[in-house]
């Protein structure tokens, strides 16, 4: 392995702190699901490190999945962007506020 | 590493694959239904393909439910997909969670196709997405891998963002799907990440392997452990991590909200018992004090806020809070017998909620939820036979004796209580007591004050008087009979079930 | 310092600062869409020195080529200029939330070392689509059967939400 | 994997395709011109001499070069900017993995392969590279604050993502067939012949087979034995690259010029060349995929070199293999070329609503059945593995 270990899975803590704080933080719909993106790219990333250190594949078929899976949510949270948005239009957080945060 | 497949028992497959194949069969079935004149002799219509598909989509879930019993009267122990790799398995524990969550799924269906046609949003595609949530359930709560845990967690919530947001022209509807959607996917890679850190820390993501190196001094190993109890808290929306669910239940379709407040709180449950019985094995004592914390928070914050609600869909809302802080107690004492008291308290749960909830959605009408307090003033003159229905359900939910929920809560709290565990149950008996005032404020509207406003909608169909009846059965039969009961009801024996359930676990 | 190591650290501050830029910018929704893009593909460049080339690839075709696509399709779709979004009032509980968490990242980073795992050898063709493909086949074929029903529950459900009009 | 092998390949690769662009724009106003009865270009001339009008590249990218470069009011500058490079950098990139000859050794050297860059994933690596170039024309009409360009970039976007799925899944019998994701390892098993009738011993329907029906040989060469994937391949490909009759998002009938509508100049220029340097990299590919790549029908490396040997050594054997395969690529992808520019001109610009029917509900389905075939096909020829 080219770079420690605790470099590898600190980068990954880094980015997904960065994406945790924008998901929690930010008021725009589309940027708080691309933060959300972000958590789970760390998450791969740290799958991919711990993978590389154990020498097992697992981890890569674990990051297929959270692709996928990823992929999948995309294409519904922007269905229901796009369903709201017909509605109102607004995709800031704060103007939904028919029922209360 | 790479081993040969001749072992596999696709057998342990066999209730998801009914139900995940159901979904593709009234996905087709829609297609080629929806374009004809008619259809076994008879016209096709919006209501026809809406209720042939309901029938045939809980044809499905009750073939799995089958299956599922059968697993459970003939399962000694447990058997899995592949020995090297486990991925899911099959015992009484999974047998048990499956069976109530087709029940659940098979509740929704019934109710889904009157009132989906009081709202007009009868699409079939509504069948599919219950179907392949149903499916994510099932697979969820048989998963021993972290990577199909994670899949079935994905499978059930993907299909419900669309579910709540179902009514597509409803604006509550619209946000109630954005706020589920938001808080699942980040809940997603909360417990992702920590599943990432527990792969980091035992090198597998097999529950037994994770047991085995599981190092409780590992930081990998506790923050990877916290994280996944939080990401299930926000799950079963346990106090922190409540705050979407009064919103999200409120705007959904009320039939996916029920299905929301039962199926997904069921199937959350169990898995989150599989992870702390066989992943952690004996109980962590950091992990009991984090159970402890949430469940003394969610009794508390439940009950004191259901009681300022005006809406009654909120209030369930609320309510199915302060019932996951009854659950977490049995996860926080840890016994077998708190177990056995958990899966008990599941089964009475699911239908004194669907109950309820069966009653809102059977007084929905002219494209409108009825789920204000003030719709419910007077229900006993117009609809007699709903209000002592809903009496008898939130009766129970307040945990009344002679109903199911008396005797959930008394086995519950007696085993924490016999585990020394003090506080948990004085908290969750004042709560109890916080809840007898807005669970019987809508006995004290139904009964003692005249009809206002809009009539409700006054004939109930088949499904739903089905349902209704089912679950009135289920609470006075569980809560007059736990054990086992004169005639031919000494057949159904609940508590001896959950008891052999969770001793087959180990 | 190997070419290799050296790319890792240059991808890792481009992925952190790209990070960055997504999450601070507060105007312009597409350059944040931008911004994640090369955060993914730097994310794909270290997977490749971590020995994941399968992994990477995917990563740029699934995640650069379709999903972000699929962001900037949407931003586009509903016309979302700059303009559309108030930049956000409160600030002062966003600043402690942010402090919050970086204490937390620091504490954890501080600590990490002691808790890894010791770094195995690997076998020459380790992460290539062979082996990978293997895996995903034989060891996880149940949650790559799945998969193939998340998708569809994915594309039904998007297809009931954003479709104008159902059968 | 040598990253620095990479680099350097891609330097190579860069300046060749980029030359040959300006080449390929002549070739399509012959052929257009051929083919509407015209004489195309011929005017541009320096002292009189205009080489059947082969100085008009020359001409276009003087005055290309010349002209303003405007960018929009309202436009995002920097984003403008970026995304005729976006654009391009994919297209010549895309190059590096295609292999233009096969491996060779001569005596007392070390065995190397005429391939930008070998890698193991090298078809992977152009389908990734390709979902990048969408950007380029993404960008480009929402940074133009042009309605027309928005137009065009989210028909460009939609279209592109579409077709990268079907582009993928039409070729997977192409990874069954040859069991490999590898180009070079692609060409060398395509470098053979197979028996047109050998599916009748296969299946016991005859014993050997016979005299005159063993003489009835082909090159195993992909367009052979997935005759279905080359044809969805090239739609889908042909589609990626948004020419005609898949130019719905330019189309200049209905939305000006699409996406790259309010580019002028040398910026314009990027996105011109663009596709025609995607032709060469599509030429390129389907010749390795379906075409034996740089192999020589009925004629294998290993016979050729065997046949020359006795004449002339071992060494320049190798040496004259090798320019011959070359040369053999070059004949192919030219052909390739020949064959996109004839359906460009022959086909009128599809509907949008049919381009994404095309996509979905014909080649989709058709891709997915192709690959079972082809998998019930080898397992009953090579049995379960």
């Amino acid at each position: 392995m080219v770079v420690p270990l605790e470099h590898v899975i600190g980068l990954s803590a880094i980015l997904f702190t960065i994406g945790t704080v924008g998901a929690l933080t930010r008021r725009n719909l589309v940027v708080i699901l691309m933060s959300i993106e972000l958590m789970l790219n760390a998450v791969n990333l740290s799958l991919v490190g711990f993978s590389r250190a154990f020498g097992e594949v697992d981890g890569h078929v674990f990051v297929l999945m959270v692709i996928t899976v990823a992929a999948a949510e995309v294409a519904v949270g922007l269905g229901i962007v796009i369903s709201l948005f017909r509605n109102r239009d607004s995709v800031n957080v704060e103007d939904v506020s028919l029922l209360k945060w | 590493m790479v081993t040969s497949t001749s072992l596999v028992n696709p057998s342990v497959l066999a209730p998801f694959g009914v139900v995940a194949t159901g979904s593709l069969v009234v996905l087709l079935l829609e297609v080629l239904v929806g374009k004809r004149q008619s259809f076994l002799g008879r016209p096709v219509t919006r209501e026809f393909v809406g209720t042939l598909l309901s029938g045939v989509s809980s044809i499905f879930l009750f073939i799995a439910l089958i299956v599922a019993a059968q697993f459970f009267a003939t399962m000694p122990g447990r058997i899995v997909f592949d020995p090297a790799h486990p991925m899911v398995a099959m015992d009484r524990l999974t047998a048990f969670a499956t069976i109530l969550v087709c029940i659940g799924s098979i509740f929704t269906c019934w109710l889904a196709s009157t009132y989906l046609d009081e709202l007009r949003i009868h699409h079939g595609e509504f069948y599919a997405l219950l179907l392949l949530a149903s499916s994510g359930m099932v697979l969820l709560v048989q998963s021993v891998d972290l990577v199909t845990l994670f899949m079935g967690i994905e499978l059930m919530s993907i299909p419900i963002y669309a579910l709540a947001g179902f009514a597509r022209r409803d604006l509550r509807s619209n946000e109630s799907a954005l706020k589920y959607f938001l808080v699942g996917s980040f809940t997603s890679a909360i417990l992702l990440y920590g599943m990432a850190l527990l792969y980091g820390a035992t090198g597998s993501t097999d529950f037994v392997q994770i047991r085995q190196a599981f190092d409780a001094s590992n930081l990998l190993a506790i923050a990877g452990l916290g994280l996944l109890v939080v990401g299930f808290a926000f799950k079963v929306a346990a106090v922190p991590f409540h705050q979407w669910a009064p919103d999200v239940y409120e705007g959904a379709p009320t039939a996916v909200t029920s299905y929301m407040a039962v199926a997904v709180k069921v199937s959350a449950f169990v898995a989150l018992l599989r992870i702390a019985i066989q992943a952690f094995g004996p109980m962590d004592a950091r992990l009991s004090d984090l159970f402890w914390v949430l469940s003394a928070a969610s009794i508390v914050v439940g009950n004191v806020m259901a009681v300022i609600q005006e809406n009654v869909k909120r209030m369930l809302a609320y309510s199915s809070i302060a019932n996951a802080g009854y659950i977490l107690i049995g996860l926080a004492v840890g016994t077998e017998e708190a177990y056995a008291a958990v899966l008990f308290f599941l089964l009475v749960y699911l239908f004194m909620n669907v109950g309820a909830f069966a009653v809102v959605i059977t007084l929905a009408t002219g494209g409108k939820d009825r789920d204000r307090y003030e719709d419910y003033a007077g229900l006993s003159r117009t609809r007699p036979t709903l209000a002592a229905l809903l009496t008898l359900f939130v009766v129970a939910q307040a945990g009344l004796p002679g109903t199911g929920g008396f005797i959930a809560k008394f086995i519950l709290f007696s085993a924490a209580l016999k585990q020394g565990f003090v506080w948990l149950p004085v908290i969750a008996i004042l709560g109890s007591a916080v809840s007898f005032y807005y669970y019987l404020r809508l006995p004290v509207l139904m009964y003692t004050r005249d009809p206002e406003g809009a009539a409700p909608r006054m004939e109930t169909s088949t499904g739903e008087g089905l349902v209704l009846c089912t679950c009135a059965v289920a609470v006075l039969l569980l809560g007059l009979f736990p054990a086992a009961g004169p005639g031919f009801l000494s057949h159904f024996r609940a508590l001896e079930w959950v008891r052999e359930t969770v001793a087959l676990l180990g | 310092m190997s070419f290799a190591a050296g790319l890792f650290y240059v991808m890792a501050a481009l992925a952190v600062v790209t990070a960055l830029g997504m999450v601070l910018n507060l105007r312009n929704t597409v350059a944040g869409a931008m911004c994640l893009v090369v955060t993914m593909i730097s994310l794909a460049v270290i997977y490749v020195v971590l020995d994941a080339h399968f992994v990477a690839v995917l990563q740029i075709m699934v995640y650069a080529g379709a999903i972000l696509v699929l962001f900037l399709f949407v931003v586009m779709l509903l016309n979302l200029r700059s303009d559309a979004f108030t930049p956000s009032r409160a600030t002062a509980p966003k600043v402690v939330g942010a402090a919050v968490g970086v204490a937390v990242l620091a504490a954890f980073l501080a600590k990490l070392p002691d808790a890894l795992p010791k770094v195995a050898e690997i076998p020459a063709d380790f992460g290539s689509y062979r082996q990978v493909g293997l895996a995903l086949y034989r060891d996880y074929v149940v949650p790559f059967e799945v998969a193939s029903f998340l998708l569809l529950a994915a594309v039904v459900g998007a297809v009931v939400l954003a479709k104008r009009r159902l059968s | 994997m040598d990253l620095w092998t990479v680099v350097r390949a891609l330097f190579i690769i860069l300046v060749v395709v980029a030359a040959f662009a300006p080449v390929i724009t002549w070739v399509e106003r012959k052929q257009s011109a051929v083919m509407q009865d015209r004489i195309g270009a011929n005017r541009a001339d320096i002292g009189g001499i205009t080489v059947l009008g082969l100085l008009h590249p020359l001409a276009d990218v003087l005055k290309l070069i010349t002209k303003e470069d405007f960018v929009p009011a309202g436009a995002n500058r920097f984003l403008h900017a970026l995304a005729p490079i976006i654009a391009a950098i994919p297209a010549i990139i895309g190059f590096a993995v295609i292999p233009y000859g096969a491996t060779y050794q001569f005596p007392g050297h070390e065995p190397f392969t005429l391939v930008g860059a070998d890698l193991d994933w090298g078809l992977l690596y152009i389908f990734a590279i390709g979902s990048l170039a969408t950007y380029g024309s993404v960008l480009a009409g929402w940074a133009s604050n042009s309605n027309w360009g928005m137009l065009g970039s989210l028909r460009a976007s939609a279209q592109m993502i579409s077709y990268e799925v079907t582009m993928g899944l039409s070729v997977v019998g192409v990874f069954m067939v040859y069991q490999t994701l590898e180009l070079t390892d692609m060409a060398v098993a395509q470098d053979s012949t197979f028996h047109l009738f050998g599916f009748l011993e296969t299946f016991g329907l005859v014993k050997t087979l016979p005299g005159w029906l063993s003489f009835a040989q082909l090159p195993f060469w992909g367009v052979f034995v997935q005759p279905l994937a080359f044809v969805m391949f090239l739609t889908c490909i042909m589609a990626e690259n948004k020419r005609p009759p898949f130019d719905a998002p330019e189309g200049e009938s209905e939305i000006v010029a699409g996406y790259f509508m309010e580019y002028s100049g040398m910026r314009f220029g990027l996105f011109y060349m663009s596709e025609f340097i995607e032709i060469v990299v599509i030429a390129g590919l389907l010749t390795a995929l379906f075409f034996g790549g740089w192999s020589i029908p009925y004629l294998s490396k290993d016979e050729l070199i065997a046949g020359m040997t006795p004449v002339m050594g071992v060494g320049l054997a190798t040496a004259l293999t090798m320019v011959a395969h070359v040369a053999t690529f070059l004949l192919k992808v030219v052909i390739m070329i020949w064959l996109q520019m004839q359906i460009r001109w022959t086909l009128p610009r599809f509907r949008y609503d049919q381009i994404m029917d095309l996509c979905w509900k014909i080649i989709l389905p058709l891709s997915l059945v192709n690959i079972f075939v082809t998998g019930a096909v080898i397992l009953l020829v090579k049995g379960a593995p």
